[in-house]
C-alpha cells in the first residue's frame, strides 16, 4: 500500500486537525464556552482518518456521539463546526443540533448521533440507494465497542448481508462505554468473530497506526464498493479524554492515559513512519502543524464573534413545509 | 367513475409513483413475498396485498424484502431518504412500531431539525391500524394518536379508498416524513376513486356531512361510525358538521375551529384509548380558541383507557360505536 | 438418555394432546367459531415437549405468537386454553388475550407473544430472578427462524451471556417467517454459529424427533441450571399449516407439505421407536390418543358452552389497582 | 428537618426500599459502574449518580450493570416482576424510551390484561426527562406525556425532592407496572425531606399554592416555574391555585376539577410539544366535566411544535418561561 506525498500531507493534516479541534473544544468547554455535553475523540483520529481516506463523492457516513472526528475526516467544515459546537446561528447546523448532531449532508455526513447504535440502520439505508441506484458509493457507520451491543446494530449487520448492500461497519474499540468495559459488556471474548459470524469479513487495525487503519479499512470498502456486501473494520485505540467531558474517569487504570499519550499517539506514529520512510520531512509536518493551529484558533474566534440565534429561529427547520 | 376498494386505491397509489419517479421504492417484510423460498417471488404483495404486483412491475431492486427488523427498515428508509431516494416502507402492523420508534422519532422525524434544516427526508412509513378484527392488544392499536406527539413527522390517517390514494400520493411527493396510517377495517371498503394520479394536500380537511348543530370530529375508522351515528339523527332534525381532519399533523384547525363557532358544539371521536390522544388534542383547540362560542361541554368519544381486548363481545365494547357517538352528540345538546 | 415409562407416556400424550388442539383448532376457525388471528404449532411438538420435559417447578418459558404447543408442553390447562381461543369468559386469560397471549403464570408460562422476539428479554428476566434468589430455576425462550433477526433478540443473547443467568434459548427453524425462507432472512449461512458466536454453546436437534430434541434440550438446560450461563436449542422441522389460519402457503414447494406429514411426523417417529425399544406398546399409545381425542372434544364443547365476556369487563384487568 | 436533593431523596428511596424488601433489586447501565475495569466497581451510581451507594450496600446480585441494550433491560426488569421481583430499571435519558418501547407499552403495560388478571408485574423503569442542559434533541425531552397514552402503565412526575421520595417508595411497593420520569433540572434542587421512609398515593395531586382566581395546573419542572409566575402576581392580587398531579396516570380529575368549578379559569403548563400532550389531556377533562363554570378560554402553556434546539438561546426560547405562564395567567382574566 503505497500512498503519493499528497496523500500521506492530507491524512496528517487531516488527524492533526481533530487533535485540535478537540483539544481547543476541551479548553472552551472547561471555559465555559461551549455548553451542552461533549464526547472528545482525540487518541482515536486515526480511525476515523483511515477509514475517511477511502471516501470521496457521495460516499457517506454515519457516525456516534463521539462524532467530532468522523465529520473532519469526511470533510466537514471545521468552522462551521467549532461555530456548531458554540451553538451560532450561523454554525454547521445554525446551532440547533450541537456537538452531538453535526451533520453535513453534501459531504456525505449523515450526522452524528445521540442515540447509541442509531447510526448503522441509517447507514444501511445510504448503502441501499446506491445499489438501488447502481451508483458504487460505500456508507460507512461508525460504532463503538459499547454500542455493538444494542440491537439496532445487529439488525443492521443482519440486513446489510440479506441485501448485499456496501455497507461498511466500522468498531471502535476504545475498551469502554461509560464506565463500563467492553471485557464486561461484551458477553464474547471475541467480538471480530462474533461480527464476522453475521456474514462478512472484519478487517482488523491497531488503530493508532494510520497505516495500518488505512490497509484494513482499505480491503473493506474495497470488498463493499466492488458488490460483495459489507465488510466490517476493527480497530483498537483508546480515547485520551474521559468518555465526556466533565468525566472523572474512576475506570482508568493509574497511567492509563498517560501511556496512551506516550505510546499511542497516531500523530506520533505517523512521524516516526514519516522517518523510517522518509517520504515526508518533519518540516513538512511541522509547517502543517502550523496551518492547524491557525485555523483552530480562526474558528473559535470566529465562533466567539459569530450570531447568535434568536427566539424567531426556535421553531423554523422542523418540516421542509408544514403549513396546507 | 371506477370504484376501488382502499386496498386497490392504495396499490395503485404506489404503482403510479413508481412508475412517475424512479427514486420511489418498496421496502419491508413480504412486500414483494417468498424469497428464497420454492414460490414465486412477488406473489404476496405485503401481508394486506397493498404492494401487489410491484415487484413484478419493478424488479427487485424497488421491491425489497426484509428480515424481521423493524429497526433497521425504518433505518434503511431514514437514511436512504437522506441519500436522495424516496422510499416507502411497510410496518406490519402499527403495534409493532415499538421495536422501532427511535428511529422514527429520534432520528427520521427530526434530521432536518437537527442537522439545521439542510436536507430533506422524504421517508413515507405506511401501518395498518386500529381494531375490528379479534388480533387483541398487540396487534389492533391506533398509535397514530401517539407520533402526532413528534414534531417532524407527518401523521395521515385515511378514511375512505379516495383520499387514501390522493394523501398517499402526496405522502411520497412530499418532502418530509410521513406516517401513513391504514385503518385496515377499511382495506376492503369500496368508493369512487379516479384512474388517474392526483394529490390530497396535507393539512386540509374534508367535510363528509353538513349541518347546523353539532360540530363532529372524527379520524380513520371512526368516520364511518360518525356519519352513521349523524344519519340517524337527521329524522329527528338534528344535522352536524362531519369533519374527518385526514392528517392529524398538520391539523387543519381552522376548519374545526370555524364549524365549532357556527354550531357551537363540539364532539370528538376516536378509537384510541382516552389520554393524551387526539380527542383530547381537538378539544383543547376548541376550548381555548372557540371558547366564546361553545354552547355546551365538548365530549370526547373514544375507546376506554384499556388495551384492545380479544373477545369480540369485549372488543365491540372498546371500539366507540354509532350508538356512543349519538349519545355524545344528543348529551351536547341537552 | 433413557426415559422411564411414565415420562414416556406422558411425552407422547403431550405431543399427540398438542396436534390433536391445532387439528381441533384448525377446523373450528374454518368453521368460523374462533376468531382473530390463530398460528399453529402442527408438526413442531417434539420441539416444545422436547424441551418442556425438562422443565418443572418454577421453571419458566415465554412463547411466540405461534404458542399453543409451549403452552400445552409446560402444562396450560387445555380446556382453559380452548376457551381463551374461543374468547370465552373463564378463558385462560378471560378472553381478553385469546391464542396469540395465553398465559398462565402459575404453571412458569410467561405467555405466548404477538411482538416477534417479544419473549426473549423477557426470558432473560426471568433467568435473573433464579439467579438473583438462587433458586434454580431455567428460563426457556422460544424463537423461530425469523426472529432471530429481531435486535431484541440478539440484546437478550448477549445480556444473558454478560449476567450468565440460566436461560435457555430455542430456536425453531421451521424454515419460514411467514413468506420469507430462512435462506433469505438470514444473512449468514451458518446460523448456529451466528447465534454461538454470542459466547453460548447451543445444541442441535432434528426437531421431528423427540428423543434428539429432548436429548439436545437435556444439554442446554443442564448447561444453564448448573450456573455456567446461557445455552441454545436449535431444531429444524416444518409446520404442517400454513402461517397463520388461511394462509396460502404460496412459498411451499409441491409437495412440500405432503412429504412433511409423512416423513416428518413426531408422532408416527415415536411409535417407531417404541417398536423399536419396546418400552411402550402400541395399544398403550392408542389408549392416549383415545384420551387426548375426548379431552379435546370436551374443550371444544366447554369452550361452546362457556359463558361470554359482558361489555362491563372490558376495562377491568388493567391494573391491580388503579385510584387513588 | 433535614434538607436533600432530589437525587439524594431518590437515592435514598432506592436504599430504605432495598433494605425492606429483598426482591428489590437495580438493574441498567453504569447503576453500579466500573464494570470490567480498573476502577472500584460500584463507584459511579448511575451517571446522575441516584444510585450511588447501592452496589456497595446490596452486592452485585442486586444492583446489576448491563450492556447498552435497553430493550433487553427493560425486558428483563418485566421478566423478573413477572416471576416474584421488584426491579428498579434505569434508562438513562427518557429520550432512550425508542430504543425500548415495544417492551414498555405492547410488553410490561400489558401483562396484566391481556393475561386476564392474573398475574403483578410490579416493575419501575427510571428515567431522566426533560430540557434545560443544552443536550439537544435526542436527550432533552419528556416523554412522560406520550407515555401517559398507553393503559397498563402507571406515569409519575415528581417536581421536587420530598414528593420524589415518596412516589419512588410508593412506585416500588406498587404491583403495577410504573415509569418514574426524574426532571433532571431538579435533581440539585433541595428542600426537606424526612429521614424515615414514607409513600405518596398515586393519582392524588398536590396543590403547592392556593388561590382564588385561575387555576395553574403543571407538571414536573414546569411546577416551580408556574409557582415563580403566580408569586409574581401576587403583588397585584391575583391568585391561582397551583396543581401539580404528580403521577399523570392515575390522574387526579377531582382536584382540578373541584378547583376550576372554584376560579372558573384554567392555564395548563408543560413542556413537551403541544399536540397530543397533557396540556391539551387536561383542558379537554375540564371542557367536558367543568365546562359550565368555566369564565374564560383555556390556556396551554407548551413547547413549540419542534424538537429541543441545542443552543442555550433556542433552548430558553423552548422551555415555556414564567413570563409566558403569566401572560397565560391574564389572558385567561382578560
Ligand atoms: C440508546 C442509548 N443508550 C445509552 C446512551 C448513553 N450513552 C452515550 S455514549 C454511551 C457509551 C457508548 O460507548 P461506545 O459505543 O463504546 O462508544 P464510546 O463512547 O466509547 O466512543 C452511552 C451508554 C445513549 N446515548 N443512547
Ligand atoms: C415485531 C413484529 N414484526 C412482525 C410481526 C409479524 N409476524 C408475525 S409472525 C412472523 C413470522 C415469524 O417467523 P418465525 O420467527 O420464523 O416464526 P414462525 O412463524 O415460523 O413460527 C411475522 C413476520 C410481528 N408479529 N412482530
Ligand atoms: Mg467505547
Ligand atoms: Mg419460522
Amino acid at each position: 500500500m503505497s500512498l503519493d506525498k499528497e496523500s500521506l500531507l492530507r491524512a496528517y493534516r487531516q488527524m492533526k486537525t481533530i487533535r485540535e479541534f478537540e483539544d481547543r473544544a476541551n479548553a472552551e468547554i472547561m471555559n465555559g464556552q461551549i455548553p451542552g455535553f461533549t464526547h472528545l475523540y482525540a487518541g482515536q483520529e486515526a480511525n476515523a482518518v483511515g477509514v475517511c481516506e477511502h471516501l470521496s463523492g457521495r460516499d457517506s457516513i454515519v457516525s456516534t456521539h463521539r462524532g467530532h472526528g468522523h465529520c473532519i475526516a469526511r470533510g466537514a467544515d471545521v468552522i462551521g463546526m467549532m461555530k456548531e459546537l458554540f451553538g451560532c446561528a450561523d454554525g454547521l447546523c445554525k446551532g440547533k443540533g450541537g456537538s452531538m448532531h453535526v451533520a453535513d449532508l453534501d459531504k456525505g455526513i449523515l450526522g452524528a448521533n445521540g442515540i447509541v447504535a442509531g447510526g448503522p440502520p441509517i447507514s444501511v439505508g445510504a448503502a441501499l440507494a446506491s445499489k438501488i441506484r447502481g451508483s458504487g458509493e460505500v456508507a460507512v457507520s461508525f460504532s463503538g465497542d459499547g454500542s455493538v451491543n444494542q440491537g439496532t446494530c445487529f439488525e443492521a449487520m443482519n440486513l446489510a448481508v440479506v441485501l448485499k448492500v456496501p455497507a461498511v461497519f466500522v468498531i471502535e474499540n476504545n475498551y469502554y462505554s461509560e464506565h463500563t468495559s467492553i471485557s464486561y459488556a461484551v458477553g464474547t471474548d471475541d467480538l471480530k468473530a462474533r461480527t464476522e459470524a453475521f456474514g462478512f469479513p472484519v478487517f482488523v487495525a491497531d488503530g493508532s497506526d494510520f497505516f495500518a487503519v488505512y490497509e484494513a479499512a482499505g480491503k473493506a470498502v474495497e470488498h463493499a464498493r466492488s458488490g460483495n456486501g459489507p465488510a466490517g473494520v476493527f480497530c483498537e485505540m483508546g480515547r485520551y479524554y474521559g468518555h465526556f467531558v466533565g468525566d472523572p474517569q474512576g475506570y482508568r487504570a493509574p497511567g492509563e492515559v498517560k501511556a496512551l499519550r506516550q505510546d499511542s499517539c497516531c500523530l506520533k506514529n505517523f512521524r516516526a513512519s514519516m522517518e523510517e520512510m522518509g517520504d515526508l520531512n518533519s518540516a513538512e509536518l511541522d509547517a502543517i502543524d502550523d496551518e492547524v493551529m491557525a485555523l483552530i484558533e480562526e474558528s473559535v474566534v470566529a465562533a466567539k464573534s459569530a450570531p447568535r440565534p434568536t427566539p424567531a429561529d426556535v421553531a423554523t427547520d422542523v418540516y421542509v413545509n408544514y403549513q396546507a | 367513475m371506477p370504484v376501488k376498494t382502499m386496498r386497490e386505491a392504495l396499490t395503485e397509489a404506489i404503482h403510479q409513483e413508481m412508475e412517475r419517479d424512479e427514486t420511489v421504492f418498496c421496502i419491508g417484510e413480504d412486500v414483494a413475498g417468498c424469497n428464497g423460498s420454492a414460490g414465486k417471488v412477488g406473489s404476496v404483495g405485503g401481508v394486506f396485498g397493498v404492494t401487489t404486483g410491484v415487484y413484478d412491475a419493478f424488479g427487485p431492486l424497488r421491491c425489497i424484502d426484509t428480515p424481521i427488523s423493524e429497526s433497521a427498515i425504518v433505518g434503511a428508509a431514514a437514511g436512504a431518504a437522506l441519500s436522495g431516494m424516496r422510499p416507502v416502507a411497510e410496518i406490519m402492523f402499527a403495534d409493532f412500531i415499538g421495536v422501532c420508534m427511535d428511529q422514527i422519532f429520534n432520528q427520521m422525524g427530526k434530521f432536518r431539525y437537527m442537522f439545521g434544516g439542510k436536507n430533506v427526508c422524504p421517508a413515507v412509513i405506511r401501518f395498518a391500524t386500529g381494531a375490528g378484527f379479534s388480533a387483541a392488544a398487540q396487534h389492533s392499536q391506533t398509535m397514530y394518536q401517539v407520533m402526532t406527539a413528534f414534531p417532524g413527522l407527518k401523521i395521515v390517517v385515511p378514511s375512505n379508498a379516495y383520499d387514501a390514494k390522493g394523501l398517499l400520493i402526496q405522502a411520497i411527493r412530499d418532502d418530509d416524513p410521513v406516517l401513513f396510517f391504514e385503518p385496515k377495517a377499511l382495506y376492503q371498503e369500496a368508493c369512487e376513486v379516479p384512474d388517474e394520479p392526483y394529490a390530497i394536500r396535507f393539512g386540509e380537511a374534508s367535510m363528509p356531512r353538513e349541518g347546523d348543530d353539532v360540530t363532529v370530529v372524527a379520524f380513520g375508522q371512526m368516520v364511518g361510525k360518525a356519519a352513521a351515528a349523524i344519519d340517524s339523527l337527521e329524522a329527528e332534525g338534528i344535522t352536524c358538521d362531519l369533519i374527518d381532519p385526514r392528517t392529524t399533523s398538520p391539523l387543519d384547525a381552522e376548519t374545526i375551529l370555524e364549524s365549532v363557532e357556527a354550531t357551537g358544539r363540539l364532539v370528538v371521536v376516536d378509537e384510541s384509548p382516552p389520554r393524551c390522544g387526539l380527542t383530547a388534542d381537538i378539544a383543547g383547540l376548541a376550548a381555548d380558541r372557540a371558547f366564546h362560542s361553545l354552547k355546551a361541554p365538548i365530549k370526547q368519544v373514544c375507546a376506554p383507557h384499556c388495551p384492545v381486548p380479544f373477545s369480540p363481545e369485549l372488543e365491540a365494547e372498546y371500539i366507540p360505536s354509532p350508538e356512543k357517538i349519538v349519545a355524545a352528540i344528543r348529551a351536547t345538546l341537552a
